[in-house]
């Protein structure tokens, strides 16, 4: 991340820029120019100051497909979400409390560490699993209702869908 | 015995605390009659001569902003005192503050997240005049963003010197622009700029500049504080 | 409609005093950080809930300030029982 | 148009208040720490968010603020209960089903912290 | 009424947390304690139409405050001594 | 909010900060360990902040902080003055908190302790 | 007009705020910038007090607004008094340890000559103000400089020492606040003269709660007798001449508070009943207590105490002259004690134990050094032709003015007391052997001139009694005069 060419580092600084705007536009919720010309001003030192390190993505992140692949992983993942919480209300209520915890393992293919950030929270959020630790590209999963402990099947039952999808973006 | 005695001392006190206070109320204003309180006077005032919405940021900044150059002072000796009570030599250069990296989620999503929550500082800070908060809790946001970022790699470091620059030029400006108002308008702290428009980010003359002031100094004294103590390390009697 | 919002703060005073019971109770101190983290969010909740109900659309910056600081917390307790720091 | 509006904020923030709470009851009676972490993120993560954009609905003009506010939670929430999660994970608590061996993952960190605690005496 | 029940029962929890923290022999439990007294005052700094204090609060007492005691907990002793009275009687009966 | 519950609130509000404030007290003069010492002071020092803001709300007020819809009345503001005053003293409760942990840590440096009954000029 | 008094605030500050930049240029300018602040300072109040001894109080006004609004800053006679005497001692506190024993190195250097200059900012932040929270304020400014300079030396006790003082200063702040807090309620007003006009509103409970609050939060700073178990300590484990900056310093600024609170704010008649009563217990404790003692620096720390007490009494009596007597007082007491501080650290530095025990024989090693403690203990014992002895003889005057003859048999008594213990530290010094050989750390230029310099003045005073007391007796009288004070104050422009 330390050799970065000076179009790379524009391409990123660009995006951070962008996305810090937008979070700027949320923050003040409105559009009077003194607040956008402040944000741009703010947020482009903030980029400026983030490029070397901080910033995850350049400009290929606004490539329509991905885009496209963002909203579909979206829907994904609140459907998955919604779900997930049904399925923790209904262990949380019924008295007999059924659950069958465990840990299982499985490797994925997801190469950057922003991929697998993505992919550890998504299945944290998702029913019945908690991303524990990453061991390189070894998830430990955290299972409430454990059906099986092979890593394979396990990351069929676990993280399949939302990996595909990631796979695209990242 | 001693258990005995405190319990006894703590509850008079605490008796005679709680009976003045149940005897002043609670909602309503308790102030005797026949004055005008100066509260009134804060209000009124905030619209009609600083056209500054936050009637306690006016407060803090502009009528008893001496206070907060006191505050900010407080700080700031805060700062030196635990640097000579921690003090030993000069760290060494590639010190670590925590002994290892945190997972990698953990890192790849605070590298995330440090620039918003960057920018909330500075958006609370240069919002101070508007809305809750100030140049204090911004400063604070923005010492949090760097703890967490000092939390979550074991190499990442801040330079003490530049820490140290930011926090006397941002004391300086604070100090200066008290000064100009007296050089300017005959008193300290004298709100010499143009108020400009109500709720519009520039208004209030001096409070933003103020603020702003203060969110930087606070900011890297804080930092600071978590960075010298954070380096502490317990091992080892002198 | 004012109803809704007093049952929604009634559920989430009774979630603030489940989650302190399990606070006091909890073995771990993990068990404690999480009660912490689930009050934290509760908090935010209704932080936002009760501007709306107050009407004052400046008083969600509390909420947003408090949700960050609380993370924070909470990773700064996680990583010292991690035996990071 | 803006009944609409509110009955639909209106239905969120009960939904949420609910999901909210039983977070709060599933921290309570699950049995160890994972399970609580697992009640705990997921349904207040949801339910805060819920809540939240219910309140977005019932005035839009808070749409935004409320939207930035749902996708921090929506960070945060995972992030700390997974760094809570390895904490516990590291100072070794176990569940019973390990598919791993337990011994191992314990091992491997034992070996890392004790190589890291030396790099920082030297 | 509701913000009757709210203010009461986050004034119970404060109590309660305070008196947790104080007679906590854990010192990191303690200081968890501290933090959650910080997060509930807050809230109530929130009802109490005082928005600037509530985030000076959460900002304060849950990040900086929580930081500083665990550091200072890690650098110390996290748990509470409880020798001090069998030396005293130790002594005592030398 | 009916007017009998509001009164009870005179006594929990301020009940409760003043107890806060007893507790802590009760933490800092009793308690042999130094780290309870300054967590039983942080105590005090929340107690009191409350006190403070508690004096300064008015039934039916809301912030200080004008928006168009509150331009025309400031009689609805609650007190801004107390709240100004606890944004202070709560800084200055952190710098002093900070000051006191730092000597903690060096006490315990000292003495490889911190049971202030060990630490020969701390008993009373 | 000559100045401003806010500079007294602002400069030290930006100075403070500066010093750490100037440090990474130049490192020696962490030493003289405090100084020169101080010696500009001390011009400053030197002109504003001619000014204001010929025209009157000058009241500055903070931010444009007017008193009761707004903060503002009173120099009268009596504080612009104070305020000169606190910076002329901490000029010298900063000649005298310009290059004392730690100070060489760059970093602690840095720390103690910023926590110093804001010591003494502090207590003069204090004494100006006219505000009861901005004194709050400048009262957590003075004490987090204390605990940092009594923790300065980074031993075991010094540590403890400055525990000690965190514990009884946060609760003093917090005892402090609830009196703000209880007046506030009340009056809805924080500006001193403002709340002296309303006070007689206050339902008599409020102000009895109030004034309990504020004399136990101010007594700890001002060491009375049930809250000073930090001084001792304090004291004895501080540097040398820091414990020299709170006995002339600190004290008299918090002393100050007590007196501007009771009789500027409160009207009560039973507060000077009441300032006698504790004056003479926290006098009679401390002062036997000193002759027990076996630490020389606590032995000057108690009598310290006890002198406060005796400065208490005089306030007590609550005529011109009393205050009159406790202002000579506290003038000599600073300038004394400095002295005894100044000298009696390198007395104690020599021996190995600090104890008294210790000093025997010292004389023959440092004779010049040893002859100016022996002037600073019969300065402070008050016998003739010395400058105590004025001072003491004004409260003698004062109280039987008064016709309160118990107390004038009670101050003989204690000067005995006093006379004793001193003595027997002059006694070891003169005329006991030392054993063994010794190489003695000889006191640096600057400490030597600096203790000449107080040498001088305490036989200044005492042959020429007249050259302070005419300062004294318009500082006194402006004390009394409350109505004159808060006219000045509420009709600024």
């Amino acid at each position: 991340m330390q050799e970065l060419s000076f179009a790379n580092k524009l391409s990123r600084f660009i995006t951070s820029w962008f996305f810090l705007m937008l979070v700027w536009i949320a923050f003040t919720s409105t559009y009077a120019t003194q607040e956008l010309l402040t944000g741009a001003f703010v947020s482009g030192i903030i980029a400026m100051f983030s490029v070397p390190f901080f910033t995850c993505c350049d400009l290929s992140l606004f490539h329509p497909v991905k885009i496209a692949y963002m909203i579909w992983f979206l829907i994904v993942f609140i459907k998955a979400l919604i779900l997930s919480n049904f399925d923790v209300a209904k262990r949380v209520i019924s008295p007999a409390l059924p659950i069958n915890p465990g840990i299982v393992e499985f490797k994925t293919q997801l190469k950057t560490n922003f991929g697998k950030m993505v992919l550890a929270n998504s299945i944290t959020l998702t029913p019945g699993t908690l991303t524990i630790d990453v061991i390189d590209d070894v998830f430990y999963i955290h299972w409430i209702d454990v059906q099986t402990t092979h890593p394979e099947e396990a990351f069929t039952h676990i993280a399949e869908s939302f990996e595909k999808i990631l796979l695209k973006i990242f | 015995m001693k258990k005995l005695l405190v319990i006894v001392l703590l509850a008079v006190l605490g008796f005679y605390t709680a009976s003045t206070f149940f005897d002043i109320g609670f909602g309503s204003p308790h102030f005797v009659k026949g004055i005008d309180p100066v509260k009134d006077i804060y209000i009124n005032q905030t619209v009609k001569s600083l056209n500054v919405p936050n009637a306690v940021t006016s407060i803090v900044v502009n009528f008893r902003g001496f206070d907060t150059l006191g505050e900010v002072t407080v700080l700031f000796l805060a700062v030196t005192v635990l640097g000579s009570v921690l003090y030993k030599k000069r760290h060494e250069v590639g010190e670590r503050s925590v002994l290892f990296s945190a997972s990698s989620v953990v890192t790849s999503g605070a590298k995330l997240i440090f620039p918003a929550i960057i920018l909330l500082g500075a958006y609370v800070f240069i919002h101070g005049h508007l809305s809750p908060g100030g140049g204090f809790q911004g400063g604070v946001i923005i010492a949090t963003g760097f703890l967490l970022m000092l939390l979550s790699y074991e190499s990442y470091s801040v330079s003490h010197k530049a820490l140290s620059i930011v926090e006397s030029l941002a004391g300086i400006t604070f100090a200066g622009v008290g000064l100009l108002g007296l050089l300017h308008g005959g008193s300290f702290l004298h709100n010499f700029l143009p108020t400009g428009v109500m709720n519009s980010l520039f208004s209030g003359g001096i409070i933003p500049i103020i603020y702003i002031a203060v969110g930087f100094k606070v900011a890297a004294e804080l930092t600071g504080v978590i960075y010298t103590v954070l380096n502490e390390k317990g091992e080892g009697n002198e | 409609m004012i109803y809704v919002f007093y049952i929604a703060l009634f559920f989430m005073a009774l979630g603030m005093i489940f989650s302190l019971i399990r606070f006091v109770k909890g073995p771990t101190a993990g068990d404690r950080t999480v009660a912490l983290d689930t009050l934290t969010t509760i908090g935010v909740a209704a932080m936002v809930l009760l501007a709306y109900m107050f009407h004052r659309f400046i008083y969600v910056d509390v909420a947003l300030v408090y949700a960050v600081l609380g993370f924070i917390g909470v990773i700064v307790i996680a990583r010292y029982l991690e035996g990071a720091l | 148009m803006s009944t609409i509006l509110q009955i639909i904020g209106g239905f969120l923030i009960l939904v949420g208040s609910i999901f909210l709470f039983l977070g709060a009851l599933g921290i309570y009676r699950m049995p160890d720490v994972y399970n609580r972490l697992q009640a705990g993120t997921k349904a207040t993560t949801l339910g805060a968010m819920s809540l939240i954009l219910g309140v977005g609905f019932l005035s839009p003009s808070w749409m935004m603020k409320a939207l930035i506010l749902i996708i921090f939670i929506a960070f945060s929430n995972p992030l700390s209960s997974h760094a809570l999660a390895r904490a516990m994970h590291i100072r070794g608590r176990f569940p019973k089903i390990y598919s791993n061996n337990a011994e191992e993952y314990d091992a491997y960190r034992k070996v890392e912290m004790s190589e890291k605690k030396e790099e920082v005496k030297s | 009424m509701i913000y009757f029940i709210l203010i009461a029962v986050l004034l119970v929890l404060i109590i309660a947390a305070a008196i947790y923290a104080v007679r906590q022999k854990d010192l990191l439990y303690a200081t968890l304690a501290t933090g959650i007294i910080s997060l509930i005052l807050s809230v109530l700094y929130f009802l109490l139409q005082a928005p600037d204090v509530a985030l000076t609060e959460a900002a304060i007492g849950v990040a900086l405050t929580t930081i500083i005691f665990v550091i200072t907990v890690r650098n110390t002793v996290r748990m509470e001594d409880e020798s001090d009275k069998k030396e005293k009687i130790k002594s005592a009966v030398k | 909010m009916n007017e009998s519950l509001f009164s009870l609130l005179n006594y929990g509000v301020y009940g409760t900060a003043v107890i806060l404030m007893l507790i802590g007290l009760y933490g800092a003069l009793i308690k042999k360990s130094l780290l309870k010492i300054v967590i039983g002071l942080s105590v005090v020092d929340s107690g009191l902040n409350l006190l403070i803001v508690a004096l300064g709300y008015y039934k039916g007020g809301t912030a200080p902080i004008f928006s168009p819809a509150y331009l025309a009345h400031p009689q609805l503001m609650v007190d801004p003055v107390p709240q100004a005053l606890v944004l202070t003293a709560i800084v200055i409760g952190f710098g002093v908190t900070a000051v006191a942990l730092a000597l903690v840590i060096r006490l315990y440096r000292h003495h490889g302790t911190l049971n202030i009954d060990q630490i020969k000029n701390l008993k009373w | 007009m000559v100045g401003s008094p806010v500079l007294f605030i602002a400069i030290p500050l930006l100075a403070a705020f500066l010093i750490p930049l100037l440090g990474m240029i130049w490192k020696e300018s962490v030493r003289i910038v405090p100084g020169l602040v101080l010696a500009y300072l001390l011009v400053l109040s030197v002109s504003l007090l001619q000014h204001v001894l010929a025209f009157g109080p000058i009241i500055e006004i903070i931010a444009g607004w007017k008193p009761p609004i707004g903060i503002n800053l009173v120099f009268s006679p009596f504080s612009g008094f104070l305020v000169t005497l606190m910076l002329f001692l901490g000029l010298l506190v900063w000649a005298y340890s310009y290059r004392f024993k730690r100070n060489v190195e760059y970093e602690p250097a840095l720390k103690y000559f910023l926590m110093l200059m804001m010591l003494i900012t502090g207590s003069v932040g204090m004494t100006l103000t006219g505000d009861i929270f901005n004194m709050f304020v400048f009262i957590e400014i003075t004490s987090i400089s204390a605990y940092g300079l009594t923790s300065y030396y980074k031993e075991r006790n010094s540590a403890e020492a400055s525990f000690k003082y965190i514990l009884l200063g946060s609760l003093a702040s917090t005892f402090l606040l609830l009196a703000i807090m209880i007046i506030y309620s009340q009056l809805g007003t924080l500006n001193m003269a403002d709340i002296a006009t309303k006070m007689h509103l206050m339902k008599p409970g409020y102000k009895v709660a109030s004034l309990i609050f504020f004399i136990t939060a101010l007594g700890i700073e001002a060491e009375i007798f049930p809250l000073n178990g930090w001084a001792p300590d304090a004291y004895a484990e501080a540097p040398g001449p820091v414990g020299a900056a709170f006995a002339g310093i600190v004290v008299k600024a918090a002393v100050y508070a007590v007196i501007r609170v009771i009789y500027t704010l409160f009207d009560l008649p039973g507060a000077y009943q009441f300032l006698i009563v504790i004056g003479i217990i926290t006098m009679v404790i401390a002062e036997t207590a000193a002759i027990r003692q076996e630490k020389l620096k606590r032995m000057l720390a108690y009598s310290s105490i006890g002198q406060m007490g005796l400065v208490l009494i005089a306030f007590g009596f609550g005529t011109k002259e009393g205050i009159y007597a406790a202002l000579f007082i506290m003038f000599n007491h600073a300038i004394i004690k400095s002295l005894l501080f100044f000298s009696g650290s390198y007395l104690a530095y020599n021996s190995t134990e600090k104890n008294i025990a210790d000093v025997s024989g010292m004389a023959k090693h440092l004779p010049l050094t040893s002859l100016l403690f022996a002037l600073g203990a019969f300065a402070i014992i008050g016998l003739p032709p010395f400058a105590g002895f004025w001072s003491k003889l004004a409260v003698l005057t004062a109280a039987a003015d008064s016709s309160l003859w118990l107390i004038i048999a009670l101050v003989l008594a204690v000067s005995v007391v006093e006379l004793v213990y001193y003595l027997r530290v002059v006694n070891r010094v003169y005329f006991f052997k030392k054993e063994e050989d010794m190489e003695p750390q000889k006191p640096t230029v600057n400490a030597m001139i600096v203790m000449l310099i107080l040498g001088a003045i305490i036989l200044l005073v005492g042959f020429y009694p007249d050259s302070v007391t005419g300062l004294l007796h318009k500082a006194s009288s402006d004390l009394m005069d409350k109505s004159q004070y808060i006219q000045h104050v509420l009709s600024a422009r």
